[in-house]
């Protein structure tokens, strides 16, 4: 009878708190999305399936050995604990937990030594966390992955929509402003690291924005990823009326001139020649850009296909598989549920907004310059969310003149705004470092 | 605080979107210039196709008009080979 | 001259004993059946090959650093390890092996510390147990896997045969009352946690075999995971004898009803309905049914096609290969040339022929109530064993009589024993934990 | 302690066996019931067809005539397109 | 403006110093070599790339949490380190530095948790040579993935061709005696395990010129894996002036018996056969030669074909990827633009034309005695540099004959150079282990 | 140490080579004995052929003479079909 009473006690239903409960429905929520209405099923499916098993209770998945020591260990546990921490024996698991999160590396060291003497062991989603996003590899090889997939062709042909990848940028900046701002007046309380993990939502960069959130704000990545890849999906609804409010009839139906023929040299030395840039000038875009440029460079030197196919192919989508489960752990309750996740949904949606609008407004700005003129609707794929962004472009031009194909073009700004906020991300991360 | 706070979020907006911005001009110059130098000095002999490796999409598209019929017997072939090998 | 000394030695054959040379031969008879007997290939060769090269003498493949330093080392290392350990400088090797392998976490850390200095390194095998099994991460990944290339449909179909994957899982308990009635009868020593793990052979299943050793036992992992493997590939000759005693010919020539359609969103709701019910009620068993289940979420929800295909086939494939290795490693003379072999080995084919027994009666069982009858002969398949089982229920059906088709039939059970394997798994885990 | 041990197994067995019947009493129940739920109120417009990522099976066997000479022809096309591409 | 003097202060410009800038201009001639002159891409573009990566100032990509602390920490941090290091607080970097270098793994470990207390981490290409190549893992694992790919059948129907194997690997030794010399002379400092090192290039085999130099002697793995690898793609160039001078015309022209057909059981059982020879002779080549066996088992046992197919594609590219990221790692300036890599390139192209001619001679030398003559120039394909040798062999085969194809002949030497130089590399890290 | 360091890399060169030697001496026995023992013992009753996995390059070569244009359709309609599948 002992035996199934603490079954019971065990089983989840009896241990399911009020907020527990919920994550699982934000899981099913994110499964629901990708499946269904297609949100960037292929991160937002592992996202949702880790969403849910991180909030399975008792099953301590998505947490430490020594948290599930302090979690369900009894007195004897918690002392050595405490000792480790340097506190009283009698210290409650509220106050250890506590202690644990702002400890030093030596005492997490201790403290997971003493986890495993009482036969605790790290939660699965956990060990990916920490193998996959905690080391950071695993947003470097998804972005050597994306490299080896990306075309530079239309932005070599017209190099001077990186401009229009430049501009759109501004989201994040002035998504950082509006989160400072609602710190300021007191309505919530973000850091300027948070801020900066905050605004990286507007690089519509997925393994950027987990990179970035990872060093600078581990607890909003998950909030921060799911709103990311939220709104990437929801590119085709939040851009166009921006697109034509900022553009008129004669603008959108504007031909653009034919793309000439790039060379193959011209992208086997591109990647080379950004990755010196970088190597010269933004060292701290270096573990990002350095990826990304070594992703295109196996894909077009041409001598090495057989690692660029692993690259695209088995290597990307093993580690999207064990990132979105990683990034599914860090949606637990406790840290999602809170007004911040509000905040950063609302502002996600902004920086997605401006970026978008100051993408189109470059445009136009730069056609007071250049004798060939820049359809305007290509500016707003410079927020990168490839290849979203630039069907959305093409889409809006087609709306307006059923002959006008803006599709290659708008790829040139859409790949001009992952190097971008790349850029954007280094100067951050190391910018708020040094704050 | 929330004063510092302000202050850092604009030295971060200000600093980032310049550097954002010299970046990507200073990648628009060497890009040009590469293209140039590149078309100029070492101008490729053929004309730029696609290389090698894929040179088989030119083949598919130029028999894109392989009869639907045809192409669903040659899918099943491949599906039935597929199967077996497994 | 010294030089030709001591390399001979080193050489394997001066320092083979009898108990390593023994297993070279197990190794060796692994690879005979996997290779020209077929027993189920793809784990066997790893397995064999790797106690092979687990058992080279003087290599210390699957060793520690510490191990290695106790085994080989001078004076000075023995005395340096002593003083981790906390006893006197002059304790003998044998001594101290025996102290590592009950040291606590801080004192293997410590130990391990000392042996690099001293310019040991963990050997090759080892490292592959360490990540591949001591994270536990292999056996989740490859049921990752199984789970992406398992069709729920005939299932679904008629999910009473639900009933029947949970009956074939009796064989697990019964086993696990054999080992310890041989424990207490003064026959062989098992604890409680290597009668569960023995048990588990019944679940005629391997990565939750590999799984459940791993951390109830991982002394008897390598003569379990054998076992398991084994008589898995011997299920054809195991289970007709058993199916046959126990059916009448007019219950081996009923024909069962054409299994009805099964729709697209059914398929893809089931994973994430047991998972939930998981979650609800079996927190323990949430690692093995939360990967199965998202591998099969991934081949089912048709919007992850890459994620699903790598995870059929680079993924798991890799995984097999070092999970092989890795169980070869736990292949070494001291713990496999043991009468507790005997005694897995013994009762593992015990626990296949109960499971088989009990599926085929609780098909019969079922007959009394049911409206559409079921063929006993597809009870049998309840032990998992997938997809050989349900080969045998429809050979031997096929006997009986020629028209009678089976095979669908039979895989319905089938993935019920994975599921209900998978579910004793995790109650067995827990309640011996907490033992 | 063999006593303590029996008495271990057979709670082993017990509770171990009962929790396997009731989890998979109860998934029946929720499986059956998921599968009327969604039958009687999300029915697929379609027919249950396999889904598209391998609509080819279905060509696959409506096209299973496809004589075996063919197929080994297409078989050493498919061998030698790929030989090339390696 | 202090963001701009920062950011300024921080850009690669402004830290590059004049071997960085080398580093990178060698990275990049690597990259022009691999990509326009064919040189061993596979492995030359990752490692140029990585050389680059590792060279990005600043970045501090190739090094450990703990050397970017005692780089770029302040007064307070090195206060620190130097603590662990027990020195005085006022220790300059370069002192701690040194230190670092030769601290013990336990002085490593703590030194490492006062750098992430400081929130430094481990730069990425770091990670990669760590879990890559200081686990010794990666080039194990391309081991495999090239036993996979290996055909023994011509080695099988001529087994005698194993003594070219053998002979060619006098290169490997002889280059050992010239740094040994080198370094007497007092022109060179190379240790022994340097010359050890330096010696295994003359194997002509990446993996195992890898493996043995992350053992033997880390910080020249960058200049030795760079030699070898370019000298194997010299091979063409290197080899056959060697061989016309060490051969008649008659001996050139002479044509071999066509090779008896292999049967498959034959093909089976010799890698058991080799692996069981090294389990009883040569422990310490177990590593490598065991995951080649392994490797080639899975490609001949034809139960195995899904794990095959892995090894020989997804798992060696994946492999390939990050060893060769991580090689370039160790292309750092500090030890790369020393007088040592001079002598490192000039004892490489000594030991490949030595063990060229000692595969011609030894073939001569055979044909004293044996009945079905060698033709010589097939033991220059002994030096392995697969499948390049054997190329070579055939091609000035057919400068003397053009009746006379000696590609198949020369398969059986040239897969014997890669057992050689892996037996040879056992033999060395066992013996000046113990020196 | 520089006189050791000779003497050290004498042995290596003279233990080592002879230690390839030696072991591939052995290896060349060792694999003659087994050549011989299988093909007397345990011969194949079929001629030896290439195995099952690969049979298909055995009616690749025999069917080397598809014509190419024929090949150049069916590239074409693997690539439809993989473009479709993506
Ligand atoms: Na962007
Ligand atoms: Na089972
Ligand atoms: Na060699």
């Amino acid at each position: 009878m002992d035996n199934f009473i603490r079954l019971w006690q065990e089983s989840g239903i009896n241990q399911m708190e009020w907020g527990t409960f919920t994550m699982i429905l934000v899981g099913l929520l994110l499964l629901f999305l990708a499946i269904r209405k297609g949100f960037e099923p292929l991160l937002l499916v592992p996202i949702g399936f880790g969403c849910i098993m991180a909030n399975i209770p008792g099953a301590g998945l998505a947490m430490s050995a020594a948290q599930q020591a302090i979690d369900v260990g009894g007195a004897k546990v918690l002392a050595d604990l405490a000792e480790v921490f340097g506190v009283a024996a009698n210290t409650s698991a509220d106050e250890l937990l506590k202690l644990y999160k702002s400890a030093s590396a030596t005492e997490l060291a201790a403290a997971h030594k003493v986890a495993l003497d009482y036969g605790y062991a790290n939660g699965m989603i956990y060990t990916f966390y920490q193998v996959a996003i905690g080391s950071g590899v695993a947003p470097l090889v998804i972005f050597m992955g994306v490299g080896a997939m990306t075309d530079f062709g239309p932005l070599l042909a017209n190099p001077k929509t990186l401009f229009l990848g430049a501009a759109a940028q501004f989201g994040i900046f002035a998504t950082i402003m509006g989160a400072v701002g609602l710190s300021a007046s007191g309505l919530m309380d973000f850091s300027i690291a948070d801020a900066a993990a905050i605004g990286i939502i507007g690089g519509a960069d997925g393994p950027t924005a987990i990179y970035v959130s990872s060093i600078l704000a581990p607890d909003l990545l998950g909030a921060i990823a799911v709103a990311a890849y939220s709104y990437m999906a929801l590119v085709p609804l939040i851009q166009p009326p921006i697109m034509r409010a900022l553009t008129s009839h004669s603008e959108r139906i504007m031909k653009m001139e034919q793309l000439r023929p790039v060379s193959r040299r011209e992208k086997i030395v591109f990647p080379i020649v950004l990755l010196v840039l970088v190597a010269l000038l933004l060292p701290s875009a270096a573990p990002l850009l350095g990826m990304f440029c070594f992703g295109n460079l196996m894909r077009e030197c041409g001598v090495v296909e057989r690692l660029s196919d692993t690259a695209q192919n088995a290597l990307i989508n093993t580690t999207t598989i064990f990132l979105g489960l990683a990034v599914g752990s860090k949606l637990a309750a406790s840290s999602f549920l809170d007004s911040k996740t509000l905040g950063i949904l609302l502002l996600g949606v902004i920086a997605f907004a401006i970026g978008t609008a100051m993408g189109v407004l470059m445009a136009k700005f730069m056609n007071l310059f250049v004798r060939h003129k820049i359809n305007p609707l290509i500016g707003s794929a410079g927020v990168s969310a490839v290849p979203m962004a630039a069907r959305v472009s093409n889409k809006v031009g087609l709306e307006a003149n059923p002959q006008n194909y803006l599709l290659m073009h708008a790829m040139g700004p859409n790949v001009a705004g992952v190097i971008g906020s790349a850029v954007a991300a280094g100067v951050m991360i190391s910018m708020v470092s040094a704050m | 605080m929330s004063d510092t706070l302000i202050q850092q979020g604009t030295d971060l907006m200000l600093f980032g979107m310049g550097s954002v911005l010299v970046f990507l001009t200073l990648l628009v110059i060497a890009t040009v210039f590469m293209s140039g130098a590149l078309n100029r000095w070492f101008p490729e002999a053929e004309p730029p196709v696609e290389r090698k490796g894929r040179s088989s999409s030119a083949s598919a598209s130029s028999a894109a008009q392989v009869d639907k019929k045809k192409l669903a017997i040659i899918k099943a072939a491949i599906e039935q080979h597929r199967a077996r090998r497994r």
